[in-house]
């Protein structure tokens, strides 16, 4: 068995099974708790809970005003890598054949000289949220292993994908082994740390949604 | 034509002069893509060479290889290889058989010790002894290992012979293998393809015989020259792959554009063959051009891959049913933990209040 | 009570005799009841991002790294983890997350109290919708079972354990609306078998602030409305939900609902504090479920309404005004616009602070701050950030509505000689009433 | 081998690129390897088979190297047509292969391309049968008389 049979093949499945059994292991298990410890007593006029929920969802997705000069590069180069690792992984034929093979969605890719331009300037800015992250007092004293674990994870398969797509460095079915591995190693670790805010942030805006909507206050 | 004979002379004796070597030799150089200058060196050197002595064996295969390098040439300058090697046994092409054959063999391995060449098409059964695949009454597995044995190299030809092919395929029930896992002390080369391209055979043979030494190969044994780069990197089609162009089925509209045929299962970008340059049947065309994508056919386990048709780039396996099985797992693992932190935080406030009762 | 200081140097307070084991079991007891569903998918979504930082009032006047407000919630985070997350049986089975340690929970006692109003700013910035001042309450809860609270806020809830009141023990309530109605000459209303509002007061009103007392009888009066004060369920301000007591909390609620249940009366209106409405408006439910037993307002909400239906009317003071925004009421509370269409009705131009309503900064002090002198440095270097904008604001008054905020602010002037006053909307409206 | 253009199959792309600049390049070389050889007496080939030249390329190319005054044949394990551009030195030499079809094209700067020059090996087999036939002929031309 050859290193990307073994990627494609085995790895792969694996890795899969972890990341659908963690994640939804993780999702269940969270929030199956109790939903309200303190019970609603909505203002008279409120939103109700689902508009509110959809409303923390929105609102949270750019800063308010007072927090804009000082988050503007947080904020900024999130989008910037969030959008990029969006592009690339949504976009990309061949990555649209594999979500394709697991779930029978198809859609039409982007040029492919466009993703690698993406990638590029994803991977530019994953390096620059690491090096804020290094630099910061703050990110320094909250950082955990997590976080340097998660960035590497979603760096190394940004940097394979980019060396096997310009064949640099090896040969390219060993390339495209390599990085079919980092998105092995990425969904086993994905459940498991802070990758998972992909599938949380939903609830947590949601619900501190609905604890400001009932109060009429701001999100 | 006598063995002591070299090559020059018996051209001599034809009066054909040496501008058939020179141009033979220019061909062969070009194809394997030798530094400009070496086609002069080649040509003396096949002048200077004796008849290659060749011992053919076909174990498990189809005879496609044998096909595909005596039918790609017709009397002219590729042909010449014919002239420049002495098939000494090969049982499809030979006109001798039966225990005649075999003797032919033996004579041609005793006259030409350590010099001889062997070229192995088909895989080698190893399961029972290697009963599954007999010459003769004699096990492939025995014959190749007696056949090798003062040999000076051997040139496994077809995916087969290099990697095992469509017989190793799973389950593989005859234990088919390489002629490299068998042979482990001479020289082999490996020139996979399902067929091999015939030039890439005739280039090994003719630089053989010219110089006297492997070509370079890479880590497969497969000679860099023929085998350096993928099928993608030189498929007229590439442009198209990078512009995000692809045919989504054999008969669409992307398909008759003569889109790149990534998302149909191409095994192009993984394969390393010359097919995009040298092309099959004197030049006509290849797979692609044909319409079909990349088998992949000259890479190990081709036939495994599982499925021509599904693009490289997604799982070999179906996952559907693994990966509902995952979530309803998940889902139960979930719920279990939240069930046992539940457990655990009640018992842990109603110790608290065990414990705060008891101070009062 | 005795305060130690860890191995950094870091101040702590401890209460009652406990093992450091027993002290560390109770915290992580009182932690553990907190979680539910939303506790998990707050904690469980934390990208680290580090923007609620850049929300805090003691990070951004003090640059210190700790005051990071997901820093603060550490132990709690950890308690989790261990003991409720979806991963925690195998966590506890593996040992990968250790039991939170004595010493780090006496390090985060300054965090978790000294260094967080509870103001909700940073609930605001984080991206990923955590409402951290909710957990760093939640997490005070187990703090106080533990008996890792600021001496301070003990002996205040000591005091209101004793007399129901921080201020002043219950028997003495009466006599002080009796000699405040007659000292600013308005009739009061006591202990009435039967009224529609229920009126109750924060601690500093029986103190140093009596006239607000008189001005919100006066503003009742004038309205004509049916309404009283009542011994036994009077006191608004919750300690407990500032130190984390819980059954104190309970306790201070029951009081006032109750009572005004008993009385037959329709609204509840809590005075000019902040935490008051916090705790009656918004946290009652977890005694008295879904549906209050009676509707709960705040002094500013009761101020708009009587305006709005013309029950007052007011003297236009035609000045200018800036409004500080109490967090509990305003960013936390809903309630923004009342507080400035009472201004309006007085006749102020609004000029607001550069950082203003939701995303107003707090004062400072509130959360209990202002009442543990450990934290008074930093209280003071976030005091300046609002003396900033009102300075660049450069209106003529400068007004609030709750009674906690007036008196951290008023500290803060006097601290740093700001020759600034600050009033309170019910005193402005009382002071201004039209025949 | 084939350098027939990819275009002329019906599932060639339809935009096949035209001149890819890869004939200035030979050019270039071919010009330099000239110069080369003028002053040294260096002789050089430049291999085109392998190239990834176009058909509009090649014929680039062709045009501006253009044809000289010699011309030659060779019949030997096939065709081979050899010509001097109209640059001295500079050769054409195209060997044709099975069926017609281009087995190997290269550029030689030489004075005269190697596989024209008559082969010492050659020549002394050649001087061998000449004897032969003279003996022979002599053996004949006695027998006659």
């Amino acid at each position: 068995m050859t290193l990307l049979d073994f990627a494609r093949g085995p790895a792969l499945q694996a890795a899969l099974i972890i990341f659908v059994l963690g994640a939804v292991w993780r999702i269940v298990g969270a929030l199956t708790a109790p939903w309200r410890l303190v019970p609603a007593n909505p203002r008279e006029g409120a939103l109700s809970p689902a508009v509110a929920a959809l409303k923390g969802v929105f609102v949270k997705m750019w800063p308010h005003k007072p927090f804009q000069q000082a988050g503007l590069f947080t904020f900024v180069n999130g989008y910037v890598f969030h959008f990029g690792l969006a592009i690339v992984v949504l976009l990309f034929t061949p990555h649209i054949l594999f979500i394709k093979g697991l779930t029978g969605l198809n859609w039409p890719g982007l040029p492919s000289n466009l993703i690698y331009m993406v990638a590029v300037i994803t991977g530019a800015s994953l390096i620059a949220g690491l090096v804020h992250r290094l630099r910061s007092p703050v990110l320094q004293l909250i950082s955990r292993n997590d976080d340097y674990l998660s960035w590497l994870l979603t760096f190394l398969p940004v940097v394979t994908g980019l060396l096997a797509t310009s064949h640099l460095g090896a040969r390219y079915e060993t390339l495209l082994a390599l990085h079919i591995l980092s998105i092995c190693a990425f969904l086993i670790w994905f459940p498991f740390g802070k990758l998972m805010h992909a599938f949380l942030f939903v609830f947590s805006r949601g619900m501190t949604g609905v604890r400001m909507g009932q109060r009429g206050a701001e999100l | 034509m006598q063995r002591s004979q070299t090559l020059g002379e018996i051209l001599d004796s034809r009066g054909v002069s040496r501008r058939a070597f020179l141009k033979y030799a220019s061909y062969v150089s070009a194809l394997m893509a030798l530094p400009a200058g070496s086609a002069a060196a080649m040509a003396e050197g096949l002048a200077a060479a004796r008849r290659q002595s060749v011992i053919w064996l076909s174990f498990q295969e189809c005879t496609g290889c044998t096909e595909s390098l005596t039918r790609s040439f017709s009397p002219t300058l590729e042909s010449l290889i014919f002239d420049f090697i002495s098939l000494d046994y090969h049982h499809t092409l030979q006109a001798a058989s039966g225990e005649a054959a075999e003797k032919a063999r033996e004579t041609a391995m005793a006259e030409n010790k350590g010099k001889y060449i062997v070229v192995v098409d088909g895989a080698v059964s190893t399961k029972d002894g290697g009963l599954y695949s007999t010459i003769a009454g004699v096990a492939n597995v025995d014959m190749l290992r007696a056949s090798v044995k003062d040999a000076l190299a051997v040139i496994a030809v077809g995916t087969c012979a290099a990697f095992g092919g469509i017989p190793k395929a799973r389950p593989n029930p005859t234990g088919a293998a390489p002629v490299d896992e068998i042979v482990t002390d001479k020289p082999v080369i490996n020139i996979p393809g399902c067929p091999p391209i015939p030039e890439a055979m005739a280039g090994v043979i003719s630089y053989l015989v010219s110089f006297g030494k492997l070509p370079e190969l890479d880590d497969l044994r497969r000679p860099k020259a023929f085998f350096g780069e993928t099928i993608h990197d030189r498929c007229y089609r590439r442009p198209f792959y990078e512009r995000g162009l692809f045919a989504d089925g054999f008969d669409d509209a992307g398909a008759r554009q003569g889109y790149c045929l990534y998302k149909v299962g191409c095994k192009g970008p993984v394969t390393y063959n010359s097919c995009a340059t040298l092309k099959w049947n004197g030049g006509v065309s290849f797979p692609i051009q044909s319409g079909h994508g990349c088998l992949g056919c000259s890479e190990p386990d081709f036939w495994d891959q599982g499925g021509f048709y599904r693009p490289l780039s997604t799982s070999l396996r179906d996952l559907g049913p693994a990966l509902a099985g995952a979530a309803v797992a998940g889902a139960a693992l979930g719920a279990g933990a939240a069930w046992a932190s539940r457990r655990h935080q009640a018992a842990y406030v109603k110790e608290q209040a065990a414990s705060e009762g008891g101070k009062k | 009570m005795t305060a130690k200081t860890t191995a950094a140097g870091v101040p702590y307070d401890v209460q009652g005799e406990m093992s450091d084991s027993e002290r560390r079991d109770a915290a992580m007891r009182g932690f553990v009841r907190e979680f539910g569903a939303v506790a998990a998918a707050h904690l469980e979504s934390c990208v680290r991002c580090g923007m609620c930082a850049e929300a805090c009032h003691f990070y951004i006047s003090t640059g210190e790294p700790a005051y990071t407000p997901i820093n603060k919630l550490q132990p709690f985070e950890q308690a989790y983890h261990r003991h409720a997350g979806p991963f925690a049986p195998i966590y506890r089975l593996l040992g990968i997350v250790p039991s939170v340690t004595i010493e780090t929970l006496e390090e985060w006692e300054r965090l978790i109290f000294d260094a967080c109003t509870l103001c909700g700013r940073c609930t605001l910035a984080c991206p990923m919708g955590i409402d951290i001042a909710d957990l760093i309450k939640k997490a005070r809860h187990g703090m106080f079972k533990a008996g890792l609270v600021p001496d301070r806020l003990q002996l205040m809830d000591r005091t209101a354990r004793a007399w129901g009141s921080p201020a002043t023990p219950a028997d003495d309530f009466a006599d002080i609306i009796r000699d405040t109605g007659e000292q600013f000459g308005v009739t009061m209303n006591i202990d009435l078998e039967k009224a529609d509002y229920l009126l109750t007061v924060a601690p500093a009103e029986l103190t140093d602030h009596t006239k607000a007392l008189a001005d919100a009888a006066k503003v009742f009066n004038k309205a004509g409305l049916s309404w009283t004060y009542h011994t036994e369920g009077f006191e608004a301000s919750n300690i407990g939900y500032l130190n984390g007591d819980i059954d104190l909390q309970e306790t201070m609620t029951r009081k006032i609902i109750d009572t005004a249940v008993r009385i037959g009366a329709h609204t509840l209106v809590l005075p000019e504090c902040g935490h008051a409405y916090g705790a009656a408006r918004w946290e009652a439910g977890r005694w008295y479920g879904d549906k209050l037993p009676v509707r709960i307002i705040h002094m500013t909400e009761f101020l708009q309404e009587v305006v709005a239906s013309r029950k007052i009317k007011l003297n236009r003071v035609g000045q200018s005004a800036s409004f500080h925004d109490p967090c509990q009421l305003v960013r936390r509370g809903g309630v923004m616009q009342a507080p400035r269409d009472v201004l309006k009705a007085l006749g102020f131009e609004i000029k607001e602070l550069e950082n203003h309503g939701a995303l107003s900064w707090c004062c400072g002090g509130g959360g209990g701050v202002v009442s543990n002198s450990r934290a008074d440095p930093i209280r003071y270097k976030a005091f300046e950030l609002k003396q900033r904008e009102v300075d660049a604001a450069g209106a003529d008054r400068f007004v609030t509505a709750c009674g906690q905020c007036r008196i951290t602010l008023t500290l803060g002037a006097k601290h740093f000689k700001w020759d600034r006053k600050v009033e309170n909307l019910l005193e402005l409206v009382a002071d201004n009433l039209a025949d | 081998m084939t350098l027939a253009p990819a275009s002329s199959h019906p599932h060639a792309p339809r935009e096949a690129p035209a001149l890819t600049g890869m004939a200035d390049a030979v050019l270039a070389e071919v010009a330099a390897r000239l110069e080369d050889y003028a002053e040294t007496g260096r002789a050089a080939t430049i291999e085109l088979t392998a190239m990834p030249l176009t058909t509009e390329d090649r014929a680039e190319l062709e045009a501006w190297l253009g044809r000289g005054e010699v011309a030659v044949t060779i019949e030997s394990a096939g065709h081979s047509e050899i010509w001097e551009t109209r640059f001295s030195g500079v050769w054409f030499v195209r060997h044709f292969g099975e069926g017609d079809r281009i087995a190997t094209e290269s550029i030689e700067i030489a004075d005269a391309p190697l596989i024209v020059r008559s082969h010492p090996a050659d020549m002394r087999a050649a001087a061998r049968r000449l004897a032969a036939l003279c003996a022979d002929q002599s053996t004949r031309t006695r027998r006659d008389a």
